[in-house]
Order: structure tokens, then sequence, then C-alpha cells
């Protein structure tokens, strides 16, 4: 049993039994209810923040200040007429897959983020009714692989949703979509490997934890470059605002959704704001060291001071991509393409490699000042290359000679 | 006061300008080209400096009581109203060409100014006016399968009698 | 940095006056455009394919329509179909009175109504051969630029909204709204005001008018200043419309095009400045050019001219003189409210200007004004009579539009997004 | 034993007031007056009033109803803002059909509710031809306290569930037919249901 990655999690080192077992199911009970409350909470957040932005009011009304409108939504939502497209132009089956293609992977996202623990006083691990365990659902040793499975498994969602609606709209915003995601996954696990280098290990609990006390976060440990490159690829994925060409609503009416109604379409909506709250809890983990934070006092509940560390900073990140839509204009689709291919991808590649030799400049003693000298300069260099290469391409399509 | 009409004083001796009859209006000169004249006179016009055609439109005559046209001119019930402008010394003029209802067709202005091309299908749309060799010889605001001229005088409001509907009637 | 490169001079305007398949206008009818849509095409063709845009769209500013053939995302060519919003105004116009005409024009170009009310007024007063009082003159010459203001504070939140910047949506609206508040003031009406009217003005304006009108253009600058801040320098907003939409002046020029585009596009023409009318020639300002005739340009010349007409709004509140507000000519302009009581003459003018309306003699006259979007010229024919024989205006949204399909050749259908909202069509005025 | 008795006595139309049911029909009345999402449908003047209704000053999201769809099929409230054409009249219907049930009609503007004061050729004279309109909201344009006057209307008569009753009695269409008049071809007689 021990070889298996099960037995990773302290609380099946024992042996399983009903109590674990119990256990287990708690947390998967606890982690589902706080996902779709704080899905609710995210987007009655989003409409008062935006409209506090524009000097509105937002939604008041319903419930107390509002709060119960996204549920109201919801519930109006189930209680709609649904639509399928008939199998002659679109695809039913498939049309009635796809909403689960993107909500169920933003669902087990989340289960291997550590949500709580005190990783500065202790492993970061509980005990409760003397059992240990992490406060994530699951920690399989390739915890970021996961992740970046499930993230590129929900464009299926809405390639699938757009292709199969048999309607000229919503295949624009699938075809922009796989584009979109095909491009920014790169950026966005070119990214991660910055943090791995960092880190040595792929489990989450292990980057939290090596990120314990304030001053060894990932953020600054990388260089920041690779948390702006994670930051921007993140949005990306998720089709927020300045990247959501796939439901342009000015351009392609609803994009990969429009001919979605009812509770499908409530499906979608709730499977991207779940996205949002996890790929926050992801970044928090990678880069600003999950549920790490100080301990002022309780010192023995130290892992619920995580929970509310973790969570301050999964509203700051919610904060940001409201702040995001309220800010930013609409990139275009050639020019969401320039940005990822031309500069992300480059960038964080250039940055891994001066990460890496700085590494092993300190494990070698080499003369670190020089080589991170070396290393501007070579990065330096090779962005004014890159530049010139683009910059001749672009002369050259506009002269119409093309590429051959 | 009593206002006096501009127009009502013609000239003994007709004017001409670009070899054709001109009127005044207030602020603008009138030219009454023939139908065969149209084109050539608005080419000259294009020479000298007229850089664009403003607007185009049609008028209806058939119900009016009789208007002043200069001598020379014989009223026809159709009228394309062509203005245009001059940039350098800001100039208008004003063509006013008599279109036959037995005829009514005209040359079309697309091969000197583009810009009309919108403006002779809402002419030919609402008059029925037709624009020789125009490229898009189609209706513009009316629906494509609509019968008639609305502009025309013949044609009627089509207003629709008021009614007040009860306000308790049930639906 | 520009990726524009200089039209060569002589074949400038050459491809608006193409008329086959190498046009830009997609010249199909809209009968065969629906059949497009529903005829099965090969999935696995490369062929372009038509696509429908509008008349219901977030983006076509009520009800344009556009069909677009693309290959891929990229548009080939594409023809604008409007008239979904045809009112028949035009017709109605002949039906109603000089007095009433005011009502209907007014309703066509909805952004800017104080413009359609003054053409069609000047048009009259020509035709009547009456010239309205130095005051009347100077308050419709303050409210036009006021409705300037606004007019372009509308662009700017529906252009903002068009590139995906939804908070400028609210934040123009925020701008405009309180530019309405002082027209609703003065006219007693958000839009559609009928205000102004042949012989002058409907009422003269409130006590007060002055502070209001003071705090108001003190307001509006920073909160101007704010779009540019906000969208100006912003790099997204710059690439999206840069280079976006280019047309030269001879091309706009050739189509017969005015306005913010044809003054986008570097070429100075502004018929205030120009052929002046009401007291522009009294007036101070600058008539603002762009360089590039692209998308960029036309926002910051609507952006810089709404700040050009505070600038003449404050001329105005300076040399506002006192006097009549309306001709004081009984066959023209009803009595006032309060003589109608005492005298019987009065009654029976009040009675037959608004029953059958004052006779305007017979002619034909053409008046344009710069409105927001380009010249608005209104051609009226008389036969002497109370109505109107002949009411048409030339309306400059119906005419601008035709740049787009030579603007939307080779572009994407995001830029036909932002191209169809530099336009800033009025499609009650496209349509009338 | 209520129950038991009224399904005895009026089979399933006795379940009409049972405590459950009832609590559920209320809970959905009250979340659809609630999110009651337009379709964005500007035509002319009021479409612009329609928005200046959505900014900040008069600010629709109070009501959960700044979410405007762009997609007919995600919408619940359709506010026909403007005047209607012979020519829209199609696409307009075309619209309404799109939308999934319920759905509920606002016609803003005389134009919209009567034709207004262009009585001729061009105009549907009034919306309520083609789809069945439940609120109008008088004015020219009206202003947005009008709309949102109409707006609040309506969810008070969701929320009581009249609307609903009345539509399962007469079905959709207001059920008026438009004669030819002259100057109009046959195929301009106004569609309805």
């Amino acid at each position: 049993m021990t070889s298996l990655p099960l037995a990773v999690d302290p609380l099946f080192v024992g042996g399983v039994g009903l109590e674990e077992v119990l256990i287990v199911a708690l947390k998967v009970g606890v982690a589902f209810a706080m996902l779709m409350v704080s899905v609710m909470l995210m987007i009655w957040f989003e409409r008062k923040l935006h409209a506090d932005m524009t000097n509105r009011m937002g939604p008041t009304i319903t419930g107390p200040f509002g709060l119960l409108q996204t549920l109201a939504d919801g519930i109006k939502l189930f209680f709609k007429e649904d639509l399928l497209p008939n199998d002659e132009r679109g695809d039913s089956a498939i049309f009635r897959l796809a909403p689960y293609l993107t909500l169920i992977p933003a669902f087990l996202i989340f289960t291997v983020v550590p949500i709580g623990g005190d990783f500065d006083n202790a492993d970061g691990k509980v005990s409760w009714w003397g059992n240990t365990t992490q406060l994530q659902i699951a920690d399989p040793p390739v915890g970021i692989l996961f992740v970046l499975a499930l993230s590129s498994l929900a464009v299926y969602g809405i390639m699938l949703a757009g292709w199969s609606s048999g309607s000229k709209y919503p295949l624009f915003g699938s075809v922009r979509a796989s584009a979109q995601m095909v491009s920014y996954e790169a950026a966005l696990g070119l990214s991660l490997v910055a943090v791995l280098v960092k880190s040595g290990t792929l489990s989450t609990h292990d980057i939290v934890a090596g990120q314990a006390d304030g001053w060894n976060w990932n953020l600054w440990m990388t260089g920041f470059i690779p948390f702006i490159v994670f930051l921007i690829a993140s949005t990306a994925e998720l089709n927020r605002p300045p990247f959501d060409l796939v439901e342009a609503e000015q351009e392609i009416v609803g994009g990969f959704h429009t001919e979605y109604s009812s509770i499908r379409f409530a499906l979608f909506f709730l499977g991207e704001y779940m996205n949002v709250v996890t790929m926050s809890a992801i970044m928090v983990t990678l880069f600003f060291g999950g549920p790490d934070g100080p301990i002022p006092f309780f010192e023995s509940f130290g892992w619920a001071w995580g929970i509310l560390w973790f969570m301050l900073k999964v509203l700051a990140f919610c904060f940001t991509f409201v702040w995001f839509r309220a800010a930013l204009p609409r990139f275009r689709y050639d020019q969401l393409m320039d940005l990822g291919w031309k500069l992300l991808i480059p960038l964080s590649l250039g940055w891994i490699v001066a990460l890496v030799a700085l590494d092993l400049a300190a494990s070698e003693g080499w003369n670190r000042p020089l080589v991170a000298v070396i290393c501007f300069a070579g990065l330096m260099l090779m962005g004014t290359l890159l530049n010139a290469a683009v910059q001749s391409g672009k002369r050259k399509r506009l002269a119409g000679e093309g590429f051959d | 006061m009593s206002p006096e009409p501009e127009t009502a004083a013609t000239p003994a001796e007709p004017a001409t300008l670009y070899g054709v009859v001109i009127s005044d209006s207030p602020g603008q000169v009138v030219l009454h080209p023939s139908v065969e004249q149209y084109l050539p006179t608005i080419e000259a016009m294009k020479a000298d400096g007229y850089v664009s055609v403003i607007d185009l439109c049609g008028v209806d005559y058939l119900t009016h009581g009789g208007r002043s046209l200069p001598e020379g001119v014989a009223p026809e019930r159709f009228e394309i109203v062509v203005n245009m402008i001059a940039h350098t010394a800001p100039r208008r003029a004003r063509l006013r060409v008599q279109v036959a209802e037995s005829d009514p067709t005209v040359p079309t202005l697309f091969d000197l100014f583009p810009g009309v091309e919108a403006m002779e299908r809402e002419a030919f749309d609402m008059f029925g006016v037709v624009f020789e060799n125009h490229p898009d010889p189609t209706r513009i605001l009316m629906p494509p399968d609509w019968d008639g001229h609305p502009l025309r005088k013949d044609f009627g409001v089509g207003s629709v009698p008021v009614q007040f509907k009860g306000a308790a009637a049930p639906r | 940095m520009t990726l524009l490169e200089q039209p060569d001079p002589i074949n400038a305007a050459e491809r608006v006056f193409r008329r086959g398949d190498d046009s830009a206008v997609l010249r199909i009818s809209e009968a065969d455009a629906e059949m497009v849509e529903t005829v099965d095409i090969d999935p696995l063709s490369d062929e372009p394919m038509i696509v429908n845009m509008g008349p219901v769209h977030p983006s076509t500013h009520g009800v344009l329509r556009l069909v677009l053939e693309m290959q891929g995302e990229q548009v080939l060519r594409s023809k604008p179909v409007i008239g979904y919003l045809h009112t028949g105004m035009e017709k109605t116009g002949e039906q109603l009175s000089y007095l009433q005409g005011g009502t209907n024009v007014t309703r066509m170009d909805y952004a800017s109504p104080l413009f359609n009310e003054l053409v069609f007024s000047l048009a009259t007063e020509e035709l009547l051969g009456i010239e309205v009082p130095p005051r009347a003159q100077w308050i419709r010459t303050m409210m036009c630029e006021l409705n300037r203001i606004s007019s372009h504070m509308l662009f700017q939140a529906t252009n903002g909204m068009d590139v995906g910047a939804v908070s400028m949506m609210l934040y123009g609206n925020r701008l405009r709204e309180e530019t309405l508040r002082i027209l609703e003031k003065i006219t007693g009406l958000r839009m559609n005001h009928n205000y102004i009217r042949p012989g002058g003005v409907a009422v003269d304006l409130h006590d007060g008018w002055r502070e209001d009108i003071a705090g108001l253009m003190d307001l509006l600058p920073p909160l101007i200043d704010e779009f540019d801040e906000l969208l100006t320098g912003q790099p997204i907003f710059r690439e999206r419309l840069q280079g976006v939409g280019a047309i030269n002046a001879e091309e706009c020029l050739a189509l017969g095009v005015t306005g913010p585009i044809l003054r986008g596009s570097g070429y100075a023409w502004d018929l205030r400045r120009d052929m002046p009318y009401l007291n522009y020639d009294e007036l101070d300002f600058d008539v603002i050019v762009g360089t590039y005739g692209d998308c960029f340009d036309r926002y910051a010349v609507r952006l810089n001219e709404a700040r050009e007409s505070i600038k003449i709004v404050q001329q105005c509140m300076e040399k506002m003189p006192t006097g009549d507000y309306r001709l004081q000519d009984k066959k023209v302009t009803p009595p006032p409210r309060a003589r109608i009581d005492e005298s019987m003459e009065a009654l029976i003018h009040h009675f037959k200007i608004f029953t059958e309306g004052f006779k305007v003699p017979e002619g034909e006259v053409y008046v344009a004004v710069e409105s927001p979007r380009g010249e608005l010229g209104c051609y009226m024919v008389s036969d002497g009579g109370a109505h109107p024989y002949r009411m048409h205006i030339r309306a400059p949204s119906f005419v601008n539009l035709q740049t787009m399909p030579h603007m939307m050749q080779d572009a994407l259908v995001a830029d036909v997004v932002a191209i169809i909202s530099s336009v800033d069509p009025v499609l009650g005025e496209v349509d009338r | 034993m209520g129950i038991i008795k009224d399904v005895k006595d009026n089979g399933m139309g006795g379940l009409e007031y049972n405590f459950l049911t009832a609590k559920i029909e209320d809970l959905v009345s009250w979340s659809r007056a609630r999110s009651l999402w337009p379709a964005t449908f500007g035509l002319a003047c009021c479409a612009i009033e329609m928005m200046a209704t959505g900014g900040s000053h008069y600010d629709l999201a109070r009501f959960g109803m700044e979410t405007f769809r762009a997609s007919p099929r995600q919408a619940d409230v359709m506010i026909v803002a403007g005047r209607v054409s012979q020519k829209m009249a199609p696409a307009l219907r075309q619209i309404y059909d799109q939308m999934m049930e319920p759905k509920w009609v606002i016609s803003m503007g005389v134009c919209a509710s009567s034709g207004g004061m262009f009585n001729n050729y061009a105009l549907v004279q009034g919306v309520d031809q083609i789809v069945p309109v439940d609120v109008y909201a008088p004015g020219c344009p009206p202003g947005p306290e009008t709309l949102l006057h109409a707006i609040v209307t309506l969810h008070k008569q969701i929320e009581t569930g009249e609307l609903v009753k009345r539509r399962e009695a007469t079905g959709a269409g207001a059920g008026i037919v438009v004669e030819q008049r002259d100057g109009q071809s046959d195929t301009q007689i106004v569609l309805s249901r």
C-alpha cells in the first residue's frame, strides 16, 4: 500500500478505516460547499465591485446588499426552457456534454489546493481525532501536472460547445477558444517551470511548504516575471477580459454559449466563475505561499489562520480580475496571439534559463553578479533579435511577400 | 413684414453656366440641365472644383401647384436634385434635372462620385427613378419585396385610423 | 508607430470607384444574402462564408445589418443593409405643418436632435425670408454645442463599449447625463426637444441658466480628461484602433463623406468655419483634424471636438445678448400664453398657427449645418401652402455608412466592430 | 386529509394549493422577478434612454438587470425600445421566437406601443401586433424613470404570478390582425399567431 501515490497523504499511512473515509468525505463536502458558496459570492462581488468602479450601486434589492442575486439567477435559469440543437446542424449529445467539461475540471483543480494549515511553525498538517491530515483533498506527487492537465481539458468544453451548436457565431467562438488556449497553455506551463525549478517538487503541499515564512515566497524567489506571465496567461485561460474574445459580446454575440440557455448556460457561468476562484487559488499556492501568513495568537489553531490568509489572498486576486474587466479594452485576435507567442513564451523561456544559471552559480560557487550580468545581457540580446525578426516579418507581410 | 419669395423673379434672359440654364436660390446657384446634359455638366463641375456630391434626392411634382422654372426648362413630373459642394472658395451648386414620368431614367453618377451609390438607391426606392448603369440597383430602405415607391405623391401615407382600445378589454 | 503607407495621390481614391468583384462592397441583394445563409456549404471547403451581422446585434448601433463575406475571421467584402428603422419621416413631414415639422425631424438623429430642428428651422426661415433675433441665434448656437458635447460623449460610450471597455459605456453615459440635465432644464425634454422652431426657439433660457451652464462647463473638462487617461494612453486601446479602418481624404470626398471621418483623415473641412451659419463667424474655435484617417483619429477628433464645444459654449455665454428669443411676427410665432386671455386677435392667431399653420411662399431651398456626424442638410420644397411639399434631410450617417465596406476590407471581426462604432452612425437618421 | 380529498374531487388539479408546490412556485416567481435579464433590442431613440437607464444615474443593476444578454436564448425580457418598421417586424418576431420561455415583452415608447406620431406606411402600428406585450411604457421617449417604473411593474406582475396565468389562458400573441391598407402590398400583412 505504501508504494501507491495514495499513501503520500499522511492520513492513510496507518491504513484506511471508517474514520479516514469519513474525514475524506468531510473534506470533500466542505471543499465542495465552500467552492459553490465562493462562486456565488464571487459573482456578487464582481457585480458589486464593477458597479462601484462605475459609480453605480450594483444589485441591492435581492436579499441584503443583493447577496442573493446569484441565487435568484440560478433558480431562474434552472426553471427556464431548455434548447437543444437538432442533429442536422449541430450535435445534441455533445451539446449536452460540453458544460460539464468546463465545470468538472474547475472542481477537480481545487482538490489539490492546500487551503489551510500552519506552515511556519509546523509542516502544514493538522491532527483531527488522532489522525494527521492535510487541509487539501488530495496531494498527488504530480499535483502541478494535474492542474495543467485539467486546465487544458476545460478548453474542450468551450470548443465542443461552440462546434456542436451548429451556428456561426458559436463556431467563431470555439475556433478562437482553441487557438487562444493552445498558445496560452504554453506560456502558463513555462512560467510554472520557474516555480518548479525553485521548489524542486511537483506536489502542491511541498511547494507551499517550501515557501513558508514570507521571505521565501516564490513571487520574489523567481523574480516576479514568472508570476506576471502566469497572471496574464491565466487571465487568458479563464477567458476573462481583456482576453474574453471567446465570448466577446460586441463581436460574436455570446461566442460559444450563444445557443445555450437554461441550466446548461448556468453551468457555463458557474464553471467560468469557479475557474476564476480556482485559478486565483492556484496562483496563491504557487507564488504567494498558499495559507502562509503571520499567526498573532491562538497558535494551536494555526491552521485556521492559514485558511484566513489563504482566503484573503484569493480575494485579492478575484479583485484583480474584476479590476482588469473594468479597466481594459479587449484584445484583438491577432494581438492576443502576438502577445502570447512573441512576448510571453520567449520571456518565460529566457527567464528559466537565467534562473537555472543563477541556481547553478550558487551551487557551483561561480561569481553570481557576473552570471547575473551575463544572463541579463543575453536576455536583452535575444529580445532584440526576436524583436528584429518579428519586425522584419511584419514588413514582409505588409509588402505582401509572405513567408513561403 | 411679408416674406418675399426669392424665386419669383426669374431673369428675363436665361443665364447659363457650363452651357446650362441657371437660376438663383438663396446663396446658391441652381442649374437646370436636361437629362442629356446631366452627366457632362457634372463632369465639367468636377473639373471646376466641385469635390463632392453632397446630396441627391428626388422630388415628385405631381400635385404641385406650379413651380417657377427659368425659361427654356420644361417641367416634368420628377426632379432629381443634386447638391454639390466646392471647398476652395466655399460654394454650393444645385442641379435640378427634370425627369419625365414616361421614361424615368437618369444616368448614374457612380463613376464620377461613387458616394451617390446609396443616394441613388434611395431615390430609386422612394420614387422609382431608374439610374442607368448603377452598380447595385436595388431597394435600400424598403423591404426588397415592397410594391410601389412611397414618396411618390400618388402613394398613400398608409396611415391606420386611430382606434382607442378599451382599457379593460381582454386580450 | 504606424503601419500605414502614405497613399499614392493619383490613385488615392481608386478603390472606391471599383464596381466589379474587386470592389470592397459586396453587391448582392438582400434576398440573396438571406438565401446564402440557409444554403448548405461543404464544411471542409475553404469557400468564403457569408455572415449576417445584425440587424439585431449588440454592436451594430441599433439595427444596422452587415452582410460580411468572410474567410475565417477576415472580412473580404461587406455590405451594410439598412432600412430596418425606416420610419417614413419624409412622407410624414409632408403631412405636418412647418411648426409641427420640428417634432418630426428631431426624431431622426436622436443623438443630436437639436441639429435636426436647427436645419429644419433654417430651411423654413430661408423660404420665408425672415431673420431671427440675435438672442435666438445665440441660444441656438449654444444649445447646439451643448448637444454636440452630449452626442460625442455618447460616441465615447459606445466606442469604448465596442472595443470591450465596458466601463467606458457608463462613464460616457454619466457625462452625457450631466449635459442632458441642462438640456432638460432649458427645453423641458431629455431628448427630441422640439426646442428650435421656425422663428426662434420655443422658450427663453430659464433664470439662472448662466450658473447652470457654467457649472456644467466646470464639471465637464476633468471628466473628459478622464477619457484621455483611461483610453488615449491605453496600449490595448491604441492597438485596437490605430491603423484600423483607415480611409484617406480623397476617398472621403469621392464618397461625399463629411464630419469627423473627413476631418480624421486630415482634411480640415468644417461648415461652422468654412460656410458659417448662426454666429459661428464671431466665435473662436479650432477645427480638429487627424492624420491617418483611422479609427483612433476619429476617436481623438471627437474627443477634442467636445473640448472645442466647451470653449464655444463659454464664448456664447459671454456674448449672449438680451432681446427677443423668437421673432415677433404674428404670422409665424404664436402669441405668448398670457396674451391669449386678454386679446381676441391673439387668440385667433394662436388658433390659426396651431391648426392650419403659416403659409410659406413657393420655392425650394437647401440649407446645411455641421452636425456631430457631418453635414446635415435639409432640402425643402414649398408649394405655397402650410405644409412642406417635399422635405428631404441629407443625413450625414446615411452617406458615411458607405465608407464601411472600404474600411472593413481585410479587417478582422473585432475590427469590424471598432469600425462601425468609429463611423458612429445613428440609424434613425440613416433610415429616416 | 385535505389534500387527499382535493385529489379525489379534482384530480391533479387539486394539488394546486399544495403547500410544497405553492412554495416552490413562489420561489420561482421570486427568482424570475429578481433576475430578469433583458435582451438587447434597441431600435431608435428609446434605445439611448434604455442605455441611460443602465447607466450610473439610474442603474438597472439594482434589480439585477445589468446583464443585457446579446443572445436571445438567455434573455427573459425583450424591451422593444423604439419604432418597429415593416422591414424589422419579421426580425423582431424571430428574436422573440428565439427567446426561451418564460419570456416577457416591454413595449417602450409610443412608437413601439402604437406607432406614435408616425402613422404611415413604414411603421408597424404597435408592436403588440407582432408579439404579446406585457407592459407598455409611455413617452417619446420614455425617460429612464418611466422605464424603471415599467420594469418594476413587470416585476410585481411576475411575482404575483398574474402574467403566467393569463398567458396560459389565452396563449401567445395579441391576436390582432392588421388589414391591408392603401399603398401596401399583400406581403405586408403583419405577422400574427
